[in-house]
């Protein structure tokens, strides 16, 4: 491993100072559990790690009237602890209690998952379908990014040299929301999705009756899919099996997979396809409540 | 005498038998006695005085652990087969 | 002759369950594995390695390495003592020296991904890590070639030159089979053609690794007297003595091999790969050197088992009987020759009475790590195939498979496929206990929608190795026995010698201690593997302990005055006409400074066998037809253990190698690239199972004792991996009315298969 | 650039309750910051890349793979490692209940699994058999089948 120092700042101003000049040699550290493992495998050759942890406002788990501000260092832990996360946000810990294992979700989070960009990352999708966003804050000031947009290729994504993400926000639910991620893996944890879904619906007063949806996609694309054909066709209709089959079925059609290790073209659409119908009707039954 | 399963490979060695009677006290003897009935086989079984490398001497149920000086009966069966070992190293 | 026991029944130690001598060492953080150990002055080694899987090494430039602040020695193929290509009998096998040299540090040419081109020693780590990144060789890339039937092809690239294959005692040049070896008994043709029905199947398999999670480390030292020691965690530290003497060409008298503590080995800590690269380290840098393997290396250079091709056809008659049977077995060897077709040829038809059969298998050379053994090396996957073609002849024929196992089970006489008569086996026991389990006598009850529920059945079988053990014994002045033995413990097998020896003495199993010594310090002792060690080491022990007996009675006759055969010694009392003189071992003990001082044993054996283990495990497996997941729910392992020493660490071998099939058997495999590299070299994604991935094992110890041992211990670690693999086929059959005769049978391929 | 042109940082830490003031090289991890500096070997290195769980340790009351870890970031937190299981007293009940029900074999997972079973019931004193299986799947054992690991987490449980 290529050695480096370990700054830890303790604002955002520093963090993104000492960001911005080391540029491509210096990441900042969250959980670690990507950044140490691309270090030692010298993917990375850093002369600076960044550890983010000391700056209150990415440890902040942050309740308003708009919504929820996730700060990019929490860990899955205190996500999934967090009751009224629970409540609320169905689909996002599904993701964050089935990332590794016990001691990974002591470290990782969201916003590391989200900056690492894997394709196969089991945070974004869940975050796409509860319309997150993401607040960065680069040498040039704070921006905004839907997530939806955030990651552009196998571990790349819109962050410039110097940016850092600080939280993430998600939008309060609307009533009748409800959302619900999984994913297929061989084992039954500590592995990585051959194929995943995350799926959110918002129902009619009466509960019968789609009023609006997001489907995304993880591990059959270079980044997370969001598949809107396959949401639109939702939108609107009476819930019936046929209506979630079809979506299920446009999907499908939205995931372009190649063939690896994990699974072929051909199995992951067709998981894209399983998954997507349970997701859609986990997504249902959560919000019917 | 004792009964000798010939292995496949030295078989154009025996007439093409796959069992042949041997009468000999040890192994090294009975290696030496079926090499004087059936030229050519002593050469695949032994190399510098000891049983080759690869190869395992079988008398009756096990692996013998006395090489040539293994005794033989007149009721035993010799079998030669691959070591087990042959993959340790 | 062979001495041979009658079983006894009432045991004061042995069958009973205490806490393992190493046991507090081990739960505390205290115990010494190879990567905790320390020297004064220790530095570490490195190693730089291939990217590419084949390919000539045209340079190395080792300058940018050597100028880094830190680095205190660097080291190529220039610096490896040069050996004859030829085959070597070490006694317990052979080996080619120049191969194995090569292997670890290889010459002209690369011929396994990750196979080392130059290594390195540096004050620290990471410097040493990061000097083997600043090693530059140019390479001309060669076709590769990773699995076997690309390997026998008319124009497949050729990976080792100076090998000379044996086609069935001819000799073959320009090639990559190194052996074709064939077994053939009765009529096969004709027995087949007149059979009532046959069956035939082709069984591709992939390479899997043992998975051991400590990864392979070596401390070395190189003293100026040209006395090596070595600190490593193997699996024997003698026959790595003699691998570390052949590749550095020097006496096994000047190599000292300490064995530490071992995490794991399942046959792949047999090798040595850093021991002899660290020696010269240390050589060159006069410091001690130790080296731990990085993970992704210990998937691309070390262990394996075979994948590879298994063809089988049955003939069977009416009358439910095996009529006759031909098999044809290629497995890869990996990049050196020397894989598993003995043992797999041994095994395949093992749990059958067949009187006609043949067998071909050959060993294949492929562009992949030299495989290793592993637990039962070439049975699970002849298990794979027979026993599936079973089940299937079974289905098509409508016959119960359990009761068509009983059938043509094999007894004692029977023949195996190499043609070598079985002593006494305990199968038709076996067979009964499963027939009688819980298990099998449970309805499979019902799985939720969507699932589909299936059961399964295998057998297995290994023939157990006996071979070199010895023990020395030593008496304490307050009753206690110090035993000295040389089989690295790597389950529990300090406690079950223990109780060899307290057996014989009648004394607690906690008065005995165990101790591993190194190889300057206890007489020649095999590896522990093969299902040796309780066997044969346990054997030692028991000799030691008698012989200790005949040392203490002339000291009881001392005295006591009176003639030492007269002395009789029963439940750690030793006594004289009648008990008119009794004195307990203990207080023998006490009194033994005025007795001619310590009294010591040894004991000392070469055993042919550990007595042939058999084995059934039932499965039942849920499969979700949507997604192909499959998940094991209940799971019984049943084997004939001989006699159970400690019956605790006998039904973890059970459960442990029943688990480590059942990972061979849903998801562990060598993806390979078409470069000719792993794509999956890591935990992560080599998929071993975790604790959430399992129900619990229950087991079902047969007792049929083994009349080649004291106490009648067989072999039990190595037959538990067998039957798991087709049981699960057979299952997943069952379940879905599908079956498969590919591993992995993983959820892409259950789904295909449904399609 | 070689690790010599680094400077080494200096943290405090406790560790099984001990304080400790440490100089280490900035990107060691807290699994070598464990071994090569303090000398507790006990805990494992098995893949460093967090899929094993043989490195396993506590800080501040969260388990975590501690080949993930930076030693500097464990300035100021508690560490508790396997050495600190037992007490002068005795072993703690898991590392009892694991000898007694001959839970390891090997051994090289043990002190991973039970510093992280150790983090479940010091949180769940009675976890189900699911809860057991669910929490120590971070923790891969080769050796036993897992069957007697969960046997002896709920001997220990109350």
């Amino acid at each position: 491993m290529h050695p480096f120092a370990y700054l830890a700042p303790t604002t955002v101003k520093e963090a993104v100072e000492v960001l911005n000049k080391y540029g491509d040699k210096a990441r900042p550290l969250a959980g670690g559990t990507d950044l140490l493992v691309k270090a030692r495998a010298n993917v990375w050759d850093l002369d600076a790690v960044v550890d983010v942890k000391n700056i209150p406002e990415l440890n902040k788990i942050n309740f308003d009237s708009e919504g929820l501000t996730i700060g990019a260092s929490v860990a899955c832990c205190h996500i999934y602890e967090n009751e009224q996360i629970c409540d609320e946000y169905e689909g996002i810990v599904d993701a964050a209690s089935i990332i590794g294992g016990i001691q990974i979700q002591s470290r990782a989070g969201l916003g590391g998952n989200l900056c690492n960009g894997a394709p196969s990352a089991d945070g974004i999708c869940p975050l796409i379908v509860n319309n997150a966003i993401a607040i960065i804050e680069g040498p040039n000031g704070k921006r905004e990014v839907s997530v939806d947009d955030f990651c552009t290729g196998p571990s790349k994504t819109i962050l410039e040299n110097g940016e850092l993400l600080v939280s993430i926000f998600l939008p309060k639910p609307k009533e009748n929301f409800g959302s619900a991620y999984t994913r297929f893996i061989p084992r039954n944890e500590m592995d990585i999705a051959v194929a995943a879904v995350a799926a959110s619906v918002k129902l009619s007063p009466d509960k019968n009756i789609i009023e609006d949806a997001k489907i995304a996609l993880a591990s059959v694309g270079p980044t997370p899919i969001v598949a809107e054909d396959a949401a639109k066709s939702l939108i609107g209709g009476t819930i019936s099996d046929e209506l979630i089959n079809n979506a299920a079925s446009l999907a499908k059609n939205a995931a372009t997979p190649i063939t690896d290790m994990r699974g072929t073209i051909e199995q992951r659409k067709d998981l894209v396809e399983v998954l997507t119908r349970r997701m859609i009707t986990k997504s249902i039954e959560r919000a019917r409540g | 005498m004792a009964i000798v399963f010939v292995p496949y490979a030295l078989r154009k060695y025996c007439e093409d038998k796959n069992i042949v009677e041997i009468s000999a006290t040890n192994l090294g003897e009975l290696i030496d006695n079926l090499e004087i009935r059936y030229p050519g086989t002593k050469a695949h079984i032994i190399e510098d005085g000891a049983i080759k490398p690869g190869v395992a001497a079988v008398v009756n149920h096990t692996t013998n652990r006395k090489g040539l000086l293994e005794k033989i009966d007149d009721d035993s069966e010799i079998h030669f087969i691959n070591a087990v070992s042959g993959g340790i190293y | 002759m062979v001495a041979t026991f009658e079983p006894k029944k009432d045991y004061k130690v042995v069958g009973t369950r205490p806490i393992r001598h190493d046991g507090y060492d081990k739960v505390t953080g205290k115990a010494i594995y190879g990567a905790d150990f320390k020297l004064p002055g220790l530095i570490w080694g490195a190693v730089a390695r291939s990217p590419h899987a084949h390919a000539n090494i045209i340079s190395i430039d080792t300058s940018e390495a050597e100028k880094m602040d830190g680095v205190l020695a660097v080291i190529t193929h220039k610096d490896m003592p040069k050996a004859e290509s030829k085959m070597v009998d070490l006694g317990e096998g052979s080996v080619n020296f120049k191969w194995a040299s090569e292997k670890l540090m290889a010459n002209k040419k690369v011929i396994y991904k990750g196979h080392p081109v130059a290594a390195i020693a540096a004050i620290d780590r990471n410097i040493a890590e990061e000097a083997a990144r600043k090693i530059i060789v140019k390479y001309e890339i060669l076709e590769s070639v990773t699995n076997v039937v690309d390997a026998m092809k008319e124009n497949a690239p050729i990976i080792l030159e100076d090998l000379i294959g044996d086609d069935l005692g001819e000799k073959v040049h320009d090639t990559n089979m190194s052996e074709h070896i064939r077994h053939d008994f009765g009529d096969v043709e004709k027995s087949m053609k007149d059979s009532d029905h046959t069956f035939e199947g082709e069984f591709n398999m992939e390479m899997v690794h043992q998975g051991y999670i400590e990864p392979h480390n070596a401390t070395a030292v190189w003293n100026e007297d040209d006395q090596i020691k070595i600190w490593t965690s193997t699996q024997g530290a003698f026959p790595a003595r003699t691998q570390i003497a052949g590749i550095l060409q020097v006496n096994v008298s000047q190599v000292k091999v300490t064995p530490l503590e071992i995490g794991g080995g399942f046959g792949g800590k047999i090798p040595v790969y850093f021991e002899p690269i660290a020696a010269i380290l240390s050589k060159k840098s006069g410091r001690p050197v130790k080296m731990v393997m990085e993970r992704t290396a210990i998937f691309e250079t070390t262990g394996p088992t075979p994948g590879g091709k298994i063809k089988i056809k049955l003939g069977v008659n009416n009358d439910m009987k095996i009529n006759s049977a031909i098999s044809e077995i290629w497995f890869e060897a990996g990049a050196n020759p020397g894989g598993m077709i003995g043992p797999a040829a041994m095994c395949i038809y093992a749990p059958y009475n067949i009187e006609n059969m043949r067998i071909d298998a050959c060993d294949i050379l492929v562009n992949k790590p030299k495989i290793a053994a592993y637990r039962a090396p070439g049975s699970p996957q002849v298990a794979f195939a027979m026993e599936s073609l079973i089940d299937e002849l079974c289905d098509n024929l409508d016959w119960n498979s359990l009761d068509f196992r009983m059938k043509n089970a094999s007894k004692s006489g029977t023949r195996r496929g190499d043609g070598v008569r079985f002593s006494k086996i305990g199968l038709e026991e076996v067979l009964s206990a499963a027939k009688a389990s819980n298990h099998w006598n449970s309805p499979l009850g019902n799985p939720l929608p969507g699932i589909k529920r299936g059961r399964g059945l295998a057998t297995g079988y290994w023939f157990n190795i006996g071979l070199k053990s010895a023990a020395n014994l030593a008496v304490n002045s307050d009753g206690t026995v110090i035993l000295t033995e040389g089989s690295t413990d790597i389950g529990g097998s300090r406690a079950s010698m223990a109780m060899h020896v307290a057996e014989v003495l009648g004394i607690d199993a906690h008065d005995v201690k165990p101790n591993i010594v190194d190889t300057d310090s206890i007489g020649f002792t095999d590896v522990t593997g093969g299902s040796r060690t309780t066997y044969a080491t346990g054997y030692a022990c028991w000799e030691a302990a008698n012989n200790l007996v005949n040392e203490l009675k002339k000291r009881a006759s001392i005295l006591w005055d009176v003639n030492s055969e007269e002395i009789s010694f029963n439940d750690g009392v030793f006594s004289h006409n009648n008990e008119e003189k009794i004195i307990s071992f203990k207080d023998l003990a006490s009194k033994l400074g005025d007795l001619g001082g310590p009294a010591t044993s040894t004991g000392s054996v070469d055993l042919s066998s550990a007595g042939d283990g058999f084995g059934m495990h039932i499965v039942d497996v849920d499969i979700d037809v949507e997604t192909g997941k499959t998940d094991v729910i209940r799971y019984t392992a049943i084997q004939d253990v001989g006699t159970a020493i400690h019956p605790s660490y006998v039904e973890g071998q059970l459960q442990g190698g029943a688990v480590q099939g059942i990972g061979w058997a849903l998801n562990e495999e060598y993806y390979m690239l078409n470069d000719g590299s792993m794509a999956n070299s890591s935990f992560l994604d080599y998929r071993m199972p975790t604790s959430l991935d399992l129900p619990k094992i229950d087991t079902i110890l047969v007792e049929v004792p083994n009349p080649l041992h004291p106490y009648g211990v067989r072999g039990v670690g190595e037959v538990p991996i067998c039957p798991p693999i087709p049981a699960i086929a057979n299952a997943i059959k069952n379940a879905i009315g599908v079956r498969l005769y590919d591993t992995p049978m993983n959820a892409g391929r259950i789904i295909d298969s449904l399609r | 650039m070689s690790s010599s042109k680094i400077n080494k940082v200096q943290i405090s830490t406790k560790i099984n309750g001990q304080d400790y003031d440490l100089l280490i090289p900035p990107y060691m991890s807290l699994l070598d910051t464990l071994r090569e500096i303090v000398g507790l070997t006990g805990t494992k290195e098995g893949c460093l890349d967090g899929n094993c769980g043989a490195c396993t340790v506590n800080v501040d009351g969260r388990i975590v793979d501690s080949c993930l870890v930076l030693g500097p970031e464990v300035n100021g937190k508690d560490v508790n490692t396997v050495e600190g299981m037992a007490t002068p007293e005795g072993l703690h009940p898991l590392q009892q209940a694991f000898l007694e029900e001959a839970a390891l074999q090997c051994g090289i997972c043990t002190p991973g699994f039970l510093v992280s079973a150790k983090g479940l019931l010091d949180n769940e004193p009675s976890p189900s058999e699911e809860r057991i299986r669910h929490w120590l799947a971070g923790n891969l054992c080769r050796c036993t089948g897992y069957d007697k690991i969960i046997k002896a987490v709920q001997k220990a449980s109350k």
